[in-house]
Parts: C-alpha cells; structure tokens; sequence
C-alpha cells in the first residue's frame, strides 16, 4: 500500500466548517476533535433541523388532528422512511425507533431471546464486543439458563475465524457480533460469517454502532436477523436510535415495553398490540431525536458514504504512518480490514495521563477501556488511548496529534 | 513543535514528586499482617487498587502498602498515601481523608485533628485541582483508605 | 367559588413569548395551543440550551478526560442535581434518567415487580389511568400469573376511595396510580391513599406525567415509593424523562438494561454493576435532552410554580365557566380537585370531527380516548374533546376556544 | 364572531351529502345472512366498525350492511359504501377499494374495472383530500371492504 499524502485526505475536509462546535479553541489550542467513535459532532443542518422543529411544529405524534400534530407526525415518520432507505430496509415497519444501539440489543435479548431461551442453549458473542454487546446476553442468560460463549480474537484484534464456527453448533440460537469494533477499528467480514451463521439455524444481530457513520451498509445484503445503531454516533442527536429486524421475526415477538402508542385497543381482559413498527415504540417517542436524525442521514447522504469511506480510509492509513514513526508507541489493533478508529500505547504512559497532556494542547481523545473491557484485558492493559476520526477531520488533525503526543513524550521522559 | 500555552498547570499536574512516585511506588506490596484492607476502583480510566493496613491493639496504623495499577496521579496518590498514615490513630487517619478529599474538590473542611497532623507533602497533588476530571484519581486511595477504616466490605470507587 | 374574572388569569401571561411556536398563524388563524397536555411547548431557553450544547460542549460523557466530554458530563450530571432539588429527592442517586414516563414505569414493572411476582399476586390500578400506567402491568403480570386488579371511579371521574381500599389485600404488590388524569384532569388525594397502601404494605408507583409541570410535587412528602414523570410534559424535550425511586428499593432491584456505563467491571464470568443511578443507565444518554430537561426546570423555578398552579387554576375556571355556558356542551371530568385538564362533547358531534372543525379555526386540541380507553369506556364515549392548558395560556386563547366551538355547532346544526 | 378563513375548505369537507349519511347511515344493521364480514379500526379516532356481506355463488355481492360508531367521515363512507357495492361483482368491489383510496390519497391508479361503475357519489368524499388527517376516516370503510373480501381474518386498520 502506497503511502497516502495528507492532501489526498482532504477531499472533503470543507465539510468541516458545516460542524460549529469544531471552531472552538480548547486549552488555548484550536480544538483537535479526535473522538468520534465516542460521539460524533452535528453539522448545523442537523442542530438547525431540531431548533427548527421545536420553534414551528412540535407537538406530540400519532394522536392528533391538529395541524402542528400531522406536521410532527410527518417529520417523525419521515425520518424512519430515510433511515429505511438509508439501510436499504425492505420496508419501514422494519425500522423501530429505539433510544440507541444499546436498547436496540436489550429489545432483542428480551423480546427475541428471552422467551425462545431454554437452559443449556448459547448465545454466540466475540471478544471485540463492545459492553452493549455483552452485558444485555449476560442478563437474559442468567435468567433463562443459557450460556454465553466467546469466540476469541487474534494480536491483530480481529475475530478467529476458524473458532468462530467451531462454537457455531446446534446449542447456539443468536450470535451477536459487531460491524466495526469501536476499541480496535477492526472491520468483521460479515458476508462470510453471517452466511456460516445462518447455513446453521443461528440468527445474527449485528452491532453497527461503529459502522454506520463511516461506510454504506445494506442490511438485506448482510443478511442479518437484526441490525442496530445510533444516532449520535453518526452526527445525529442522542437518545435515537435503530433497531432492524426482519419482518417475520419482529411480527413474532411480543412487545418489549406497555404503554400509549404501542396498543390498538386497551382494556382490562385483554390488549390488542399495534401493528410494526409501533409495537415496539411505546409511549411519545423522541420526536425531536428522530427528526434530527433523519437531518443527519440527508447531510451524510449528501456528502455521499462512499467518499467518507475513501476520506477516512486515506485519513487513517495517514496517521497510521505518522504514529508508527513516534518513537516508543504501540499500535493496538492491526487488522487487516480496519475502520477509521486508532487504538495505541505511548511507552509506560498511562492512557489516562496521555489523555490529560493531549487535551491541554487542544486534542480530545478517549482513553480508558472503550467499554470493551474484554479487548482491554485480552492485550494485557489497563486500556488505550484511541483516536478515532470524522468526515470533518483533516490531515491537520492528525499531525496536531503527533506533536502533542512527542509533547507527552517529553513530560514523562 | 507549537507554543505549550498552559505548560506551567501541566507541569503543576505533573511535578517531580508525582512522577517519582508514579513510576517507583513506595510500599507496593500486599502486607500479609494487615488488619484492615479495601479495594478502590476508578471507573473512568480503569485505576484499580488494594490498600493494606495493619493496625495495632491500640488503634494506631502501623504500616500501610498496596497494590494495583492505575494512572500517574493515582499511584502516586497511593503511594504518597502510605508514607503518611504509619503512626497516626485511626481517627488521625481518616481525618486525613476527610483533609485531602476536602483540598482537592476545594471544599473547605475543618477538622482539628487534621490540623495537627504534617500533609505538607500531599501538596504535590494540589495541581490536579485544575483539573476536575483528575480529582478522582488523586482522592481514589484516599476513599479506600476510608473504607477500609470503616471495615467496609464493599469496594470504594470514585465515580 | 366566585367565578374568576379573565384578567387574573393572565397574571403570567407575560411569559408566552418566550415561547417561539406559540407566534405563528394555522390555517389562517393565530395559533390557540390547547394540547399540552399531550405535549407542552418549550420556550426559547429550551431550545437554545440544547442547540448550545450542540454547538459548543457536545461530547459523550463519563468515559472521557476531554474538556468536551468534562463539559459535557457537568451539564448532563447538572440537569440530575436540579431534578433531584425540583421534585426534593434526597438524594441524587435516586434519580434515574429513561427516556419518559413510559420507560420509567416499565422499568419499575420488570425490574422491581418481574422477579418478586408470584401467581396469586395482584397490582392494583384504577380506571383512571392512562395506557402506560396499565399495558406495562399487564404485560409483567402475563410474564409472572399475577393479577391486575382495578379500583372503578364515579361519574365526576374520581377514584372511588372506599372500594380502592377494600382492594388493598394482602395480595396487592404494588399499587400504580396516576397523580393527575390525564383523560379527565382529576388530581388525586394522593397522601391519603398512599399512607393507607404503606399501611398494608403495598409499595406505591405514581405516574407524575400530568402533575409535575403543573403544581410543586415533592416525593418525600408524599410517602410513594416511585415516582414517574416526562420532560416533555413539562415544556423539557422529547425522549427524556425521570424515574424515581427510593434508595434502598433501587438498590435491590437488578439492572433494567445492560449495556455501556451501567456497569463497573466486565467480564465473561461475571460483571460487576455499577452504583446508582448509574445502574439503570445503559448505554449513551439522551444527553442533549437531559440538559434541555434541566433548563425546562430551570425556567419553571424562575416562573413558579405557585404561579403557575394558581395561573392555570384560574384560567382552568375560567373556561369552565364559558364551557358551560355553551348549548349542548357536556362537560366530562367535574372532579372536586382538578387539574387544568378539560374533556368535554358538544351534542353528538364526533370528537375527531369536532378537532378538525377547531384546527381550522387555529384552535390546537387533542380528541380521541387520550390513551385512556377505560375511561372512555366507563363514559360510554368513543373518545372526548380535550383542552389542555399550559402556563403560557390566557384567556384569549380560552375565548378563542369558545368561538371555534359555536361556529362547529352551526356546521353539525 | 370572527371571519372564519378556509370556509370553504370545511364546508367541501362537512357536505351535505356527508352529514346526511352520517345522521342516518344507510344499511347500519348486522345482515344474518352474511357470507363475508371483517372488523376496520381507526385507533387514532376510535373509529370501529364491521361490514357485512352477502355474496351469492356468482359472486357477486347482493347486499352490505355495517355497525360501528366514528366521526362523521368515516360514518358516512361506510354509508355510501353499503349503497355502492351491491349488484357489483366481488371483483369489481375490490376495485372499488383501489379505486377509492387511490383518490383519496391522491395516487392515480387505473382499473378498468373501476372506471366501468358509478362512483359518482362518492365524489362526496373529495373534501377529505385536503385533510391528510381525516384520510384514514374516509378510507377505513373501504380497507374493510378489502379485508372482507379476501376473507381477511384479521381487522383492517388505517393507521
Ligand atoms: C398520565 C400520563 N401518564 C403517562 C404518560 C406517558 O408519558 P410518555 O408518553 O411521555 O412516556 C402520559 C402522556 O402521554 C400521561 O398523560
Ligand atoms: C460498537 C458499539 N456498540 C454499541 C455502542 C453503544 O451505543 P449507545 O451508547 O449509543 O447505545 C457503542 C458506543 O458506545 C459502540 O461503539
């Protein structure tokens, strides 16, 4: 691979003047926003969009005849019709509207799982899940009996393919793996396992919280069961999210919570649930949430994910050069196939203390275990310090990070 | 290499003393006597340590160690922490706590027996008041060594 | 009770143009904002709160040593303290961030009522509540062989006190009532029904979604043991809102979701959860809305809320008044004590067709059966016409109202 | 009292040929007789009803009634319906249904069927076009006609 130059990956670096929050200065530095895979920043199309809302049409959804109530239903509803072409839904009664990847997978393990699990059966994970995609197995296996089993990751941080389907027997109903590990960067080929998973019987949830902002996904092409994601991972706004399923799967499975807008007829003998995707969406929904997403797949549409893609690839593979060469730092995660996320070590430094040193000089990065503590452990460390990159981001950025990292270096010399 | 403005709190942060201590903890060990021992856990950047005291019939701490790993701040903390409670009653040495959690979130805390007793060294850790998101690394052994006072059998964690 | 000039009504009134929706004109005509019931508008504090979050401190919190992220973590973290003082919690590990009233009560049905449900046990509602504070108990008691019992309600459409507490056996788990009725306005003699559940040792779940923006709530005062409400209700953003509950009985409950920040340690064998409130928030929270939340409060403490009680009191008299004097309006929901709520039919005009003949005239009121088809079945009615007042009304709007309904007599005349 | 703009607008929605027949829906009556029948709910009004139908071995529809409650839009439509589907083949009724909601939601759909009956009295119905809230009131009698026709087990809904 030819070394990418820095210009190469600024193609669309003029899309950064879209974000207000990146024209700030932080500890007296122009900010260096290097934590996307944590949150990612909102272009002002986005921040606008739900202002906008509240200012002209808020009202609440669904129950009304008034004129602002069918306004906010349209915009609420338009979203999901974006998000379902977005993800190349077959249909919108797909597209259940959560608070994020988070409860999209515990919908999954309690209204899937839950009721299907018997003692002795197993859910299939990965040791590059992040928490989201542990904790909510662990929960359902111990209330049924089930057994959660790991499928173990190589030193370049990407999944052991052959073990993968050899723990793919008969006793394994739902294998949970991640799109994109947000710790590693580590991009899963999912085409292959998710065909290995179901050729066996086993449903597949895929996590794609870290794969969603940062290139094209086509749910019917993957051929997953279930797919989920979140907003404010892909410059939308928090407490939104997706959860994905198939049709039939979803027909099958009883609501996840009660409450208004998840019911057709209520009264005390017996409830008739709503039709997809309400079922699922009990009570007044994040209307502003939503609408703010829908804002946010126009903008990275228009933007187009094939030249994020390219952008972020360039991007990384360019500040992968630049950290090789500092003096003393460990790349952490060197898969072959890996998004535009950076984990390393700096010498004994502690991610912690790096995090500290960085950010006095402007550079917001995550440090710590990346809820993936797992992976953490799996390396030996105590965490990483990740740097993790945008469409806005810019090869700038990147040597920003290098000089203060060689600032880092010299501070714990 | 760009002008460092703020170079002097990153210095204050980072000065010789917690440094020193960072990389060559003092009485870093489990202590196989102790009398009193809890776990402190920092969620946030994954610092994780036990505190050992052994404490005589007369409740006065005679010695203090630990173990565990964690950021600069902390395991300088901890081992800052262990040099200063041998020979203090075990009210002393909560009141220690009491002092230097006090310090460093900036609350003003009486306490007489504090007052009586020499923190002077514990001054190394006053620039991470600049810094609010590293006050919970300097304070973790400081709670631990609360809970381990109070016989706790939960785990102490700053977060 | 002299009957209110409409004057004292606007004592507040001042405060509606800090309301940007409320400025503009719907077919026609001024915007008349009856609905807030459904949802209430937000002022421009609100709004402007979360696009400033966005544009200047938007980072995701907990996890990072980032300035933006350390900003971002004293908002959200300062939105709880002021939630924590408005409604005097003692302590702010006892409030709990979800995403809405329904969540909140969702969570309180599968985490505290799931596990200690046995076949035999009953919780205990009554008529008046709304969908979320009766589907989520018919789902936790289909999942456990427990029994939902129902306390009826009289013709005024108040709880009928003598027959709710013939209900209180020693059966009863828990009892979930509303505070304020969302259908009829009726507020609830809650201390006294509370302190006769304790005294039989039923825990006590109020749904707070219609009282908290109105009147000054205080859980310690009441003596409940969970408390719900929205922040959309209370002029705050959509998909946030509050549960809370006491210390020792969150304490003991398991965790809800897993996920992302609600836990401390993790790993295959077993994960260590985290503290409170913490335990109960898996995943990224709804950040944006939780800091639009605490300036939602922020204004109604600088408004009052003595204020605004007795603003909309006198306005909710007000329109009674004019309500009755209207031929053939029938009135629904005269409870002793009630709230600024007001459900009512005009002749045997349809109540969706009433809506829409109002929404011509500018006049925004939700029809239907409110999420409440008890009480809509106990009236025999398919559904009402319900005004909602909020403290940014004033009599204009109540005349308004009156006009619009003369002129949908003489359409169905 | 003020000047009411959009007169018109309402009063193309609330004809006289709609509050007729919902003051006095034809044909409101459970038919014994019924060979096909199904359940419509509008859950965003509380609109509900059933239609019933006679259909011989030609099949062809003899006779439709209905029972429910609703708003004056979906009333009415159920009204004009039971007037409009007898004496058509089962066939063409459906196409009806097209054809019906086709308008209403403004999609142009083309059935040769359709264009061969008489809907002219349901051009009464038009004035929902220009509320997309009432558009489900209008068209739940129609989605029920649907239902009932294919032997739909389940309720038809508009929502
Ligand atoms: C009394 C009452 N309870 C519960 C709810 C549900 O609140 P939310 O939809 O915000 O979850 C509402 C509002 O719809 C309500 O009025
Ligand atoms: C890979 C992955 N999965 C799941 C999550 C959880 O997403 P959320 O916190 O938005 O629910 C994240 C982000 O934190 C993630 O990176």
């Amino acid at each position: 691979m030819s070394q990418p130059q820095a210009t190469e990956a600024n193609d669309i670096a003029y899309c950064r003047s879209d974000f207000p929050v990146l024209d700030q200065a932080v500890n007296g530095h122009p900010l260096v926003y290097l934590d996307s895979a944590a949150s990612a920043q909102q272009p002002a199309a986005v921040i606008d969009a739900v202002a906008r809302y509240q200012r002209e049409d808020h009202a609440n959804v669904h129950r009304g005849v008034h004129t602002l109530s069918h306004r906010a239903t349209e915009l609420y509803e338009g979203a999901r019709d974006k998000l379902c072409s977005f993800i190349n839904a077959s249909s919108r009664a797909e597209i259940i509207h959560t608070s994020g990847t988070t409860e999209s997978i515990n919908l999954v393990a309690q209204s899937y799982c839950r009721p299907m699990l018997q003692a002795g059966d197993q859910i299939l994970i990965t040791w590059l899940e992040h928490h989201s995609n542990i904790v909510p197995w662990q929960l359902v296996c111990e209330q049924t009996g089930a057994e959660l089993i790991v499928a173990p990751i190589n030193d370049r941080g990407e999944v052991e393919l052959d073990e993968l389907r050899a723990l793919m027997t008969d006793r394994v109903k739902l294998l949970g793996i991640g799109h994109v590990s947000n710790a590693l960067g580590t991009i899963n080929p999912l085409l292959e396992i998710i065909a290995d998973a179901k050729q066996r019987g086993i449903s597949v949830l895929v996590d794609g919280a870290q794969a969603v902002p940062h290139m094209n996904v086509d749910v019917q092409a993957l051929g997953c069961d279930f797919y989920a994601f979140s907003s404010h991972k892909m410059i939308g706004p928090t407490g939104a999210g997706v959860l994905w399923g198939r049709e039939a799967l979803l027909e099958a499975m009883p609501p996840y919570k009660g409450g208004g807008d998840m019911i057709l007829e209520v009264n005390f003998e017996h409830t008739v649930f709503n039709e997809l995707p309400y079922k699922f969406e009990a009570g007044t929904p994040n209307i502003s949430g939503m609408i703010g997403f829908g804002a946010a797949v126009d903008y990275l549409q228009s933007v187009g994910m094939d030249n994020i893609y390219q952008h972020e690839k360039a991007l990384h593979s360019y500040m992968v050069s630049k950290l090789k060469a500092i003096d003393g730092l460990h790349l952490i995660g060197t898969a072959r196939e890996q998004a535009s996320v950076q984990s390393f070590r700096l010498n004994d430094i502690h991610p912690h203390d790096l995090g500290t040193i960085l950010d006095h000089q402007g550079v917001a990065v995550r440090t710590g275990h990346h809820c993936a503590m797992p992976v953490m452990q799996r390396f030996g460390l105590p965490g990483t310090t990740r740097a993790s990159l945008g469409l806005y981001n810019n090869s700038d950025d990147v040597d920003q990070l290098v000089v203060a990292l060689e600032k880092a270096r010299q501070v714990f010399a | 290499m760009n002008v460092i403005a703020n170079n002097d709190e990153l210095q204050q942060l980072y000065r010789e003393t917690i440094l020193d201590h960072a990389r060559k903890p003092r009485n870093f060990r489990q202590l196989a006597k102790a009398t009193h021992t809890a776990e402190g856990i920092n969620p946030l950047c994954g610092d994780k340590l036990r505190l050992y005291l052994v404490v005589d019939a007369d409740q006065t701490v005679i010695e203090a160690g630990f173990e565990g790993s964690g950021c600069a701040i902390s395991m300088a903390s901890a081992s800052l922490l262990t040099e200063t409670v041998p020979n203090l009653s075990v009210a002393e040495a909560d009141a220690c706590f009491v002092s230097v959690t006090g310090r460093l979130t900036e609350q003003t805390v009486d306490s007489e027996l504090a007052t009586k007793i020499d923190l002077s060294k514990l001054k190394a850790l006053d620039g991470v008041r600049a810094h609010p998101s590293r006050v919970k690394c300097a304070t973790l052994a400081w709670h631990t060594l609360h809970a381990a006072l109070i016989h706790s059998q939960t785990s102490a964690k700053t977060e």
